[in-house]
């Protein structure tokens, strides 16, 4: 196996397994019961997903192209960054928008605190 | 520049100067500036008259249009030279007139004059131009001084409306004339009459020959208030007395007649022209002759009367016509005197009847009616002028000892002639051409009587009448009594008259052998047909005249709502509530129903164009395999589209438009464009900002389209532009003709260093593009900060509630 | 592709039909995403790589349609922009965004 | 193989996308049709990075990052537009 | 009811130089590489859209007080300068010059146009658009007072 | 090479770029405006010279030669038509000095009119089919802005209407641009002239050109004129008034470029269904003409007829109807932005559309009414005033290649044109006058000025035909052949 070769089979490895936790993640945002706990399949695990392809491509190019890319890297950071904070912004904008929780949800903690807070 | 052109010029030149002598001058009566300059005019014309006589012509040209040919060229010839007269000498009688008719205080008078001038320079045009484009310039400027003139007293809705009709009919005569003299220049290739008429024989074998004419014609009826085109004639009669005078009845409506005749020898000696000629000619003799009779408007009957006599002199050109078309010497002898009766007439009409209309004038003026019904038994208080309506109307009826008994022998003579011909089968005509004559003259007779007895006699109604009547001043009775004179003198030296005059006028309109002979006009030719004709007419006349009252019920069974001037003012009031119905049709307002008609028609065009035609392939070449990830993209892609479609919330459309730009730009990766890429992205995403930032500004969506009527038109409209695009896509894949242009940007490094094509053809290649698209993002930028900003109060409401 | 594209006019056209200005206005937006797609078909699609000069072999994809969609897009949005904008303030004058209540006066 | 399992990711995320537009039509609530947008945008980041990587070009390695930075201000603006229905405030607090 | 932004606010002041630098790197490689005045325009207009989600429309114009029509303006006439200066050389409008420099210490050609000053009014333009569009809107009160 | 050729575009975009920097200095605004218009008509009437000299100009943007880059052509058509529209502009932008309100000036309204101008003149320049689209969009962005300044509800309402269906025709345009693209693999004009040639307009490059026809015919309301009275009718006058000379007629010149210059191998699908727009335009103008009694929706409709006589010419196809109808475009021009003026004063003055509700004005504005009275016997074709040499040259052409149809409806609509507008200076200029100077909502100080200079050029177009018809008459030989305009672009062959 030649040094490209190995390269190459990790960079597919890596891009296989990253899209599959991208199809689980899709799988999750289709079976989840609610907004809640879909969003950390659309976050969580698609965020992951990107992360590992995104090393794959990075790999790739450093590896075979002879090619280091500062953006990919940066991109992956960028993504690292945002991708939470995203979700979370989501969640609290559909929390405040009333969006119902699924009714297998066991607790809602947030409830008193937001609505001692609406009494003020 | 010639004395020629200044006389046709003069006048408009003349006429700028009358605002400002109007103006600063306002002392004298304008009329007294202009009164010199027809004078002038007839005094100069006067002096080229023994030169014409005897044959000469003259001929001058203005450069205009040289390139096109399209000339101010005069030319002067028999014809033409007695319409000058008529035009200058009536001119000044009328001006004359007018001063006295106008009030110097109470009238807009440098309006009067200025018109006044734009006519006569107009009308002296027409008569002088020799090149088709001028005189179609004048022949229009002649319609629009007469309209107007006719709404001098604007203030009044009858004068607008006599005034609109007037000119819609004369100038869309004169659009056929105009139709006809470009079929001329077209056959002929010049547009000179003289020209024109050299060709004669060449161009009546032409196919055009024939529209040509017709187009000219129906020029020609319109002026000249041939049926059915007369109905604007009666209504013109609201302009002042004098203009009635002067434009209604002694030049413009003869303008008709004058390119009859000048066109004579083109279209003459052809069965088609005698036939339309003669035959509307009669009509119209008939119709205003009966029309006339039952009129109780003064000034009606007069244009009723005028009408009927254009129509004589009409259908005596249509006779004459003949002259041109048969060989044998005797016969062309007898045609020519029908032309000779149609000029005779010419001129005794415009002295009988401008001094008529005058006198009607006078008795307006003095009395403050025209109505028969009021008025009455004005002899003893106005006998000059009864004198001279006396006069006029019986010269008008026919009696002797008055011009208008010469011309109507003359005529009985040219109708009698008809019988014997043998060309255009108009022997076929028989006795109807004679018969039809002679019954109108007896109506003529009729409506002279009218207007004498009628006014003059029976009970004078004083308390009916606006004013106390008296006889008018010395000034304004002047210019009839020049006519009247004529009237008379014309009738015992008619041969001097026919001499200098009359000669070369018939020898202008038939040219060669038919024109070439002298005339001797007598009172008395013995016992023959015509004469007792005209007994008949007298006799029969004062019977119909004095049974008046019994008979005249019969106009009255014909239902008014059924004439011809009804159906106009019907016609267009209709055409325009029609017009209106018919826009609101498919000026719905709606831009829905707009982009339908576009779209539809797109579809039915292009779509049409590509359907029947041939060799257009739809293979599909050089298009690579299709990957499964591409087609489930592109299902993703119509997925969102179709949720963008159906969406029922807005958001969820926005939010399914932003996933199909994302797609798009997926797309663009995939086709191997970052740059595209990189650009959508970045534009989508602020533009979902921008939706959302609108968003609060905007409802939700609260209805959905279920109508089914609504549905249907735009479902087949969205799918035929679909299958449009579609078929048109694969059509245009198919058929690249040609390599593209774009191998040449392989190059831009060395071209324009840079290694990204794209970007070189951007910022370089075609930079000016990018400069103008900043260009157009400025202005929207700007738009929008504008149209948010600038909030301008409704100042009125512009009747939009 | 041909097929997308038509689908896209199809629908963009339905949308644009409607009465309803939002709708209109993203009727708009689709036909526009369909006439960039067009725009990059007629160009031949995927035939060589991007065109940056460089590295890649040729023959690159056709640069000029790229270069005109580029332009395109920045005109389409500015004017969606400008449509937008000119939308909502005629919603906020004429309380309706029915596109049949925004016909002329002479048209009620 | 190394081209299969690229072909096998790309139709792995397109279906995954395809996953994200069903949830984008269906719903049920405006936060779930956003978060299947961001999941799409991730998505077509990966989406991206394969490509990239099939075509053996570094072309397209900006658009990673500028998909991240669009698929991050997509969610803020929509986020902010359901909590409060205002994106960009005049003033805080207003 | 007050909602605050800490996270997101802490998070765009780091994104916020992150993206404006990705932009000026577009800017440049624009010239071989994707990108170009257009894009880094863009790009810079969203990190200031994202500056104003997360901040607001005072907060930004105090940090960066830009009359943005004026940069319209400004960047259309730099852009048409560029393409007049072609009057004093008599050459045709719009002519681009381009020199290759050879740059010892990062070992690349570097390559300097006159189209980058070109650009550079187009990525104004562009910014200046964007902005004054959205905070044009934003302002609008409407009719809700 | 010539360098000038861009003068006529570069003037106003850089005046429009400048003005947007300081929008409170209204006088200086003014006068800039003005010296830019003067500026621009200076140049075109040098560049119409050297034309006449030394053959049609062309400039090479950037330096790309001809089918690579974007070509400018200046040839003596469109330098016509240049010089027209900024002494058209001219005088709507002196008459707005004093009609259009000062909110709007301090609005970029002078840039926005800067804008307008430049878009109008690249339109007539541009050789490139793409740019003459971008220039289609930077004239008719402005023309949006300018529609809707000001915010009034009718404004807002016509900009939806003409915004909406002008977005539409873009977007067809792209696709035709891209079709041709696709087939024949160039953009440049007369490139494209060249191999439409050399493949003998096969039947799908026809199609394309049935689909450029609607396209254009939106733009220059030939037959799709559904959105004109509205839009037309909205904004303050002198705004309406640039419309009406301008808009339309860059369609019109788009649709003449393109079916001499490109599609000219197919004249029996594509000039004769050009023929029955043509036709149908005129008849339906005529009908909308006679129906309303509104002035701006009357004027709005005479456009409509004088568009499709003005397309007569390309329908017939034959050198002395092309020469009437570029004569008719340019005299339309002037005398229907002076129409609209003229009205818009009226409208000014009474405060109201309605033709019922005004009279008997011309008692203190004899002035005005004279020149309405003027213009529209000059749109009716009487000579010698302008409108007449070109009807008579197209009408000339229709009979010569047997059009009768099409002639006699041109002759019919002239008619449809005089009932309309006669029925405006009848019932506005006659009859009692209802209205003491006192009560006149605004005065018409400052607005003969504009009326007189358009007026003294339209009566110049009419007798001094023989010192414009060289220029014309060259424009149209030049349409004519192709190959002038291909051998200027692209080199000899």
């Amino acid at each position: 196996m030649s040094p490209d070769a190995v390269i190459e089979t990790i960079v597919a490895l890596l891009l296989l397994i990253g899209t599959t936790l991208a199809l689980l993640s899709a799988i999750g945002i289709l079976r989840l019961p609610d907004i809640y706990t879909r969003s950390h399949a659309g976050t969580k695990s698609a965020t992951l997903g990107v992360l590992c392809t995104l090393l794959g491509t990075f790999i790739f190019f450093a590896g075979i192209e002879n090619f280091f890319s500062v953006r990919l890297i940066l991109g992956i950071l960028f993504v690292f960054l945002t991708a939470p904070v995203a979700g979370h912004l989501m969640c609290r904008a559909a929390y405040r928008s009333g969006v119902p929780m699924s009714d297998r949800s066991v607790s809602d903690e947030l409830k008193e605190v937001l609505s001692v807070k609406k009494e003020e | 520049m010639s004395w020629l052109h200044s006389v046709v010029l003069l006048p408009f030149l003349y006429a700028l100067m009358i605002p400002f002598l109007y103006r600063y001058v306002s002392r004298i009566h304008t009329g007294w500036f202009v009164l010199p300059l027809p004078l002038i005019l007839f005094v100069v014309l006067g002096s080229w008259l023994v030169d014409i006589s005897e044959g000469e012509t003259m001929l001058y040209t203005l450069s205009w249009i040289p390139s096109y040919g399209i000339n101010l060229s005069f030319y002067v010839d028999g014809l033409s030279l007695v319409f000058g007269f008529l035009i200058s000498g009536i001119g000044a009688l009328v001006v004359l007139y007018s001063i006295f008719y106008l009030s110097k205080t109470r009238e807009l008078l440098h309006n009067f004059y200025v018109y006044m001038l734009l006519f006569m320079g107009a009308m002296l045009g027409v008569v002088f131009s020799d090149n088709l484009i001028g005189f179609y310039l004048f022949w229009e400027l002649t319609s629009i001084s007469s309209f107007l003139l006719i709404a001098f007293w604007y203030q009044r809705k009858k004068s607008r409306n006599g005034a609109q009709k007037a000119m819609l009919i004369t100038v869309s005569g004169g659009f056929s004339m105009l139709a006809g003299i470009v079929l001329l220049h077209s056959m002929a290739g010049t547009y000179s009459i003289r020209g024109i008429i050299s060709q004669a024989g060449e161009l009546q074998e032409h196919s055009l020959f024939l529209p040509a004419m017709i187009f000219v014609l129906i020029g020609a009826f319109a002026k000249s208030a041939q049926f059915p085109f007369h109905i604007w004639l009666p209504d013109a009669m609201e302009a002042p007395t004098p203009i009635s005078a002067y434009l209604h009845s002694a030049t413009m409506v003869k303008a008709g007649i004058y390119a009859i005749a000048r066109f004579t020898p083109l279209f003459g000696g052809t069965g088609e022209w005698f036939w339309i000629i003669t035959s509307v000619g009669l009509v119209t003799l008939f119709w205003g002759a009966v029309n006339a009779m039952k009129q109780t408007d003064l000034k009606a009957l007069l244009a009723f009367s005028t009408i009927s006599q254009l129509g004589l002199i009409t259908s005596l050109l249509g006779i004459g016509s003949l002259a041109l078309a048969v060989t044998e010497e005797a016969e062309t002898a007898l045609y020519t005197t029908a032309v000779l009766a149609a000029v005779f007439h010419l001129v005794n009409h415009s002295t009988f009847k401008g001094c008529l209309f005058m006198v009607i004038g006078i008795i307006d003026h003095e009395t403050g009616t025209r109505d028969t019904r009021k008025l009455g038994g004005l002899m003893s208080l106005m006998p000059i002028s009864f004198t001279l309506t006396l006069i006029g109307s019986l010269s008008m009826a026919g009696v002797p000892p008055f011009n208008g008994f010469l011309s109507k022998e003359l005529f009985f003579t040219s109708s009698l002639s008809l019988e014997e011909t043998g060309i255009f089968s108009a022997g076929a005509a028989g006795l109807l051409i004679p018969a039809v004559a002679w019954v109108a003259s007896i109506f003529t007779f009729v409506y002279s009587m009218i207007l004498i007895f009628h006014t003059f006699r029976g009970k004078y109604r004083p308390r009916r009448l606006e004013k106390k009547p008296k006889e008018a001043p010395p000034g304004m009775l002047i210019s009839p009594a020049v006519l009247a004179a004529f009237v008379i003198g014309i009738f015992f030296a008619p041969n001097v008259l026919a001499h200098y005059v009359l000669e070369p006028m018939v020898a202008s309109i038939l040219p060669g052998d038919a024109g070439d002979f002298s005339i001797h006009i007598e009172a008395w030719h013995g016992f023959n047909k015509e004469l007792f004709m005209t007994l008949g007419v007298i006799v029969l006349g004062s019977i119909l005249f004095l049974t008046w009252k019994r008979w005249k019920g019969i106009f009255t069974l014909f239902p008014q709502v059924y004439t011809l001037n009804n159906a106009y003012s019907s016609g267009i009031l209709k055409a325009e509530q029609a017009a209106y119905s018919f826009t609101n049709i498919y000026m719905s307002g709606l831009t829905r129903d707009y982009i339908q008609y576009i779209l539809g028609i797109l579809i039915i065009l292009a779509g049409g164009m590509l359907l029947f035609s041939e060799g257009i392939s739809f293979r599909r070449i050089d298009v690579s395999t299709i990957e499964v990830y591409e087609v489930l993209l592109a299902v993703g892609l119509v997925a969102g589209a179709l949720t963008v479609m159906l969406a029922s919330k807005r958001l969820t459309a926005i939010i399914a438009i932003g996933a199909v730009g994302y797609l798009v730009a997926l797309f663009f990766v995939i086709f191997r464009a970052p740059d595209l890429a990189l650009t959508q992205l970045v534009v989508e995403t602020v533009s979902v900002a921008l939706y959302l930032l609108c968003l609060r500004f905007l409802p939700e969506f609260r209805f959905r389209e279920t109508a089914r009527r609504v549905q249907i038109p735009n479902l087949i409209i969205s799918l035929g532009v679909g299958v449009l695009i579609t078929s048109f896509t694969l059509a245009a894949q198919g058929n690249k003709l040609f390599p593209s242009i774009s191998v040449y940007f392989e190059d831009s490094y060395e071209l324009a260093g840079s290694r990204n094509m794209v970007n070189a053809i951007l910022a370089d290649f075609r930079g000016f593009d990018t400069l103008l698209e900043i260009m157009v993002l400025c202005i929207a930028g700007l738009g929008v900060y504008s149209l948010i900003s600038l909030r301008m109060k409704e100042k009125r409401d512009d009747h939009e509630n | 592709m041909a097929f997308v594209i038509g689908i896209f006019f199809s629908i963009g056209t339905y949308l644009i039909l409607t009465k309803s200005l939002l709708r209109i206005i993203l009727g708009t937006s689709i036909i526009g995403h369909g006439a960039l797609l067009l725009l990059l078909t007629m160009g031949g699609l995927k035939q060589g790589g991007a065109p940056l000069l460089g590295a890649e072999a040729a023959p690159y994809a056709d640069p000029l349609p790229q270069a005109l969609i580029l332009t395109a897009i920045v005109i389409n949005f500015g004017t969606t922009a400008f449509f937008l904008v000119l939308a909502y303030r005629a919603y906020q004058e004429f309380k309706s965004d029915d596109m049949k209540k925004l016909r002329g006066p002479e048209h009620e | 193989m190394f081209a299969i399992a690229m072909a096998v990711s790309l139709v792995f995320l397109s279906v995954s996308i395809l996953v994200g537009l069903y949830r984008i039509i269906i719903g049920p609530s405006m936060p779930d049709r956003v978060i299947a947008l961001d999941a799409i945008g991730i998505n077509l980041i990966a989406m991206v990075a394969v490509l990239s990587v099939t075509f053996r070009t570094s072309a397209y390695l900006e658009i990673i990052l500028l998909m991240g930075i669009i698929a991050f201000i997509g969610t803020v603006a929509f986020s902010k537009y359901i909590e409060r229905g205002i994106i960009i405030e005049s003033r805080r607090g207003d | 009811m007050k909602i605050n932004d800490v996270i997101l606010q802490t998070v765009t002041k780091i994104v916020t130089f992150i993206i404006l630098t990705f932009a000026i790197y577009l800017f440049f490689a624009g010239h071989h590489n994707p990108g170009g005045g257009f894009i880094g325009g863009l790009v810079i207009s969203s990190a200031l859209i994202l500056m104003l989600l997360a901040f607001d429309i005072e907060t930004v114009t105090q940090t960066l007080p830009i009359n943005y029509k004026v940069i319209t303006g400004l960047g259309v006439l730099v852009s048409l300068f560029t393409g007049m200066a072609s009057f004093v050389f008599h050459v045709p409008f719009l002519s681009q010059a381009h020199l290759h420099f050879y740059m010892p210490i990062v070992n690349e050609e570097i390559n300097i146009a006159t189209t980058i000053i070109f650009e550079i009014g187009v990525a104004m333009a562009v910014v200046g658009t964007t902005m004054t569009v959205i905070v044009s809107i934003s302002r609008n009160k409407g009719d809700e007072e | 090479m010539n360098n000038i050729v861009i003068l006529p575009i570069v003037i106003p975009f850089l005046t429009g770029a400048l003005l947007v920097l300081f929008p409170k200095y209204v006088m200086i605004q003014r006068l800039l405006s003005v010296l830019s218009f003067l500026a621009v008509m200076g140049t075109a009437v040098h560049l119409l010279q050297q034309v006449g000299g030394e053959g049609i100009q062309i400039l090479n943007l950037g330096g790309w030669e001809a089918p690579f880059g974007i070509v400018l052509v200046a040839d003596t058509f469109s330098l016509l038509l240049v010089i027209t529209s900024c002494i058209v502009a001219l005088g709507c932008l002196i008459y707005s000095f004093q009609s259009i309100e000062w909110e709007r000036e301090r609005f970029y309204y002078y840039a926005f009119i800067q804008f307008l101008i430049t878009g109008v003149n690249g339109s007539f320049l541009t050789g490139d089919i793409f740019n003459l689209f971008v220039f289609f969009e930077v004239m008719l962005l402005a023309s949006y802005v300018l529609l809707s300044l000001g915010g009034l509800k009718k404004q807002l309402r016509a900009g939806i209407m003409y915004v909406l269906i002008n977005i539409v025709s873009s977007m067809l345009f792209i696709v035709a641009v891209a079709y041709l693209y696709a087939v024949t693999g160039t953009l440049n004009m007369a490139h494209l002239s060249v191999r439409v040639a050399e493949a003998g307009q096969p039947d799908l490059l026809t199609a394309i050109a049935l689909l450029f026809l609607v396209i254009f015919a939106v733009k220059s309301a030939l037959l799709f004129f559904y959105w004109l009275p509205e839009s037309y009718s909205a904004p303050p006058t002198a705004i309406s008034a640039l419309f009406a000379g301008l808009l339309t007629k860059v369609g019109v010149y788009a649709i003449f470029r393109m079916f001499t210059l490109i599609f000219y191998h197919e004249p029996g699908i594509t000039h004769s269904v050009i023929a029955w727009m043509a036709g149908l335009t005129m008849i339906l103008g005529s009908i909308g003409a006679v129906a309303y009694g509104n002035i701006q929706k009357v004027l709005a409709y005479n456009i409509v007829i004088a568009i499709g006589f003005i397309v007569i010419g390309i329908a017939v196809f034959q050198e002395a109807a092309l020469t009437g109808a570029i004569y008719y475009l340019i005299h339309d021009m002037v005398v229907k932005t002076l129409l609209f003026l003229l009205g818009g004063a009226m409208v000014g003055l009474v405060g109201t559309y309605q033709l019922k509700e005004m009279s008997g004005m011309i008692r203190n504005h004899p002035y005005l009414g004279w020149m309405f009275f003027i213009a529209s016997f000059a749109l009716v074709g009487v000579p010698p005033l302008s409108g007449f040499f070109g009807k008579l040259l197209v009408l000339q052409g229709t009979l010569e290649t047997q059009f009768y149809v099409l002639g006699v409806i041109g002759l019919l609509s002239s008619l449809a044109v005089l009932y309309s507008t006669m029925k405006i200076f009848m019932n506005g200029f006659w009859g009692e006058n209802q209205l003491s100077k006192e009560d006149e909502k605004t005065s018409t100080h400052g607005l003969l000025l504009p009326c007189t200079l358009l007026i003294c050029v339209s009566l110049f177009l009419g007798i001094g035909v023989e010192w414009v018809n060289p220029y014309v008459a060259a424009a149209a030989s030049d349409l004519m052949n192709p190959a002038v305009y291909i051998e200027a672009v692209l080199g000899p062959a």
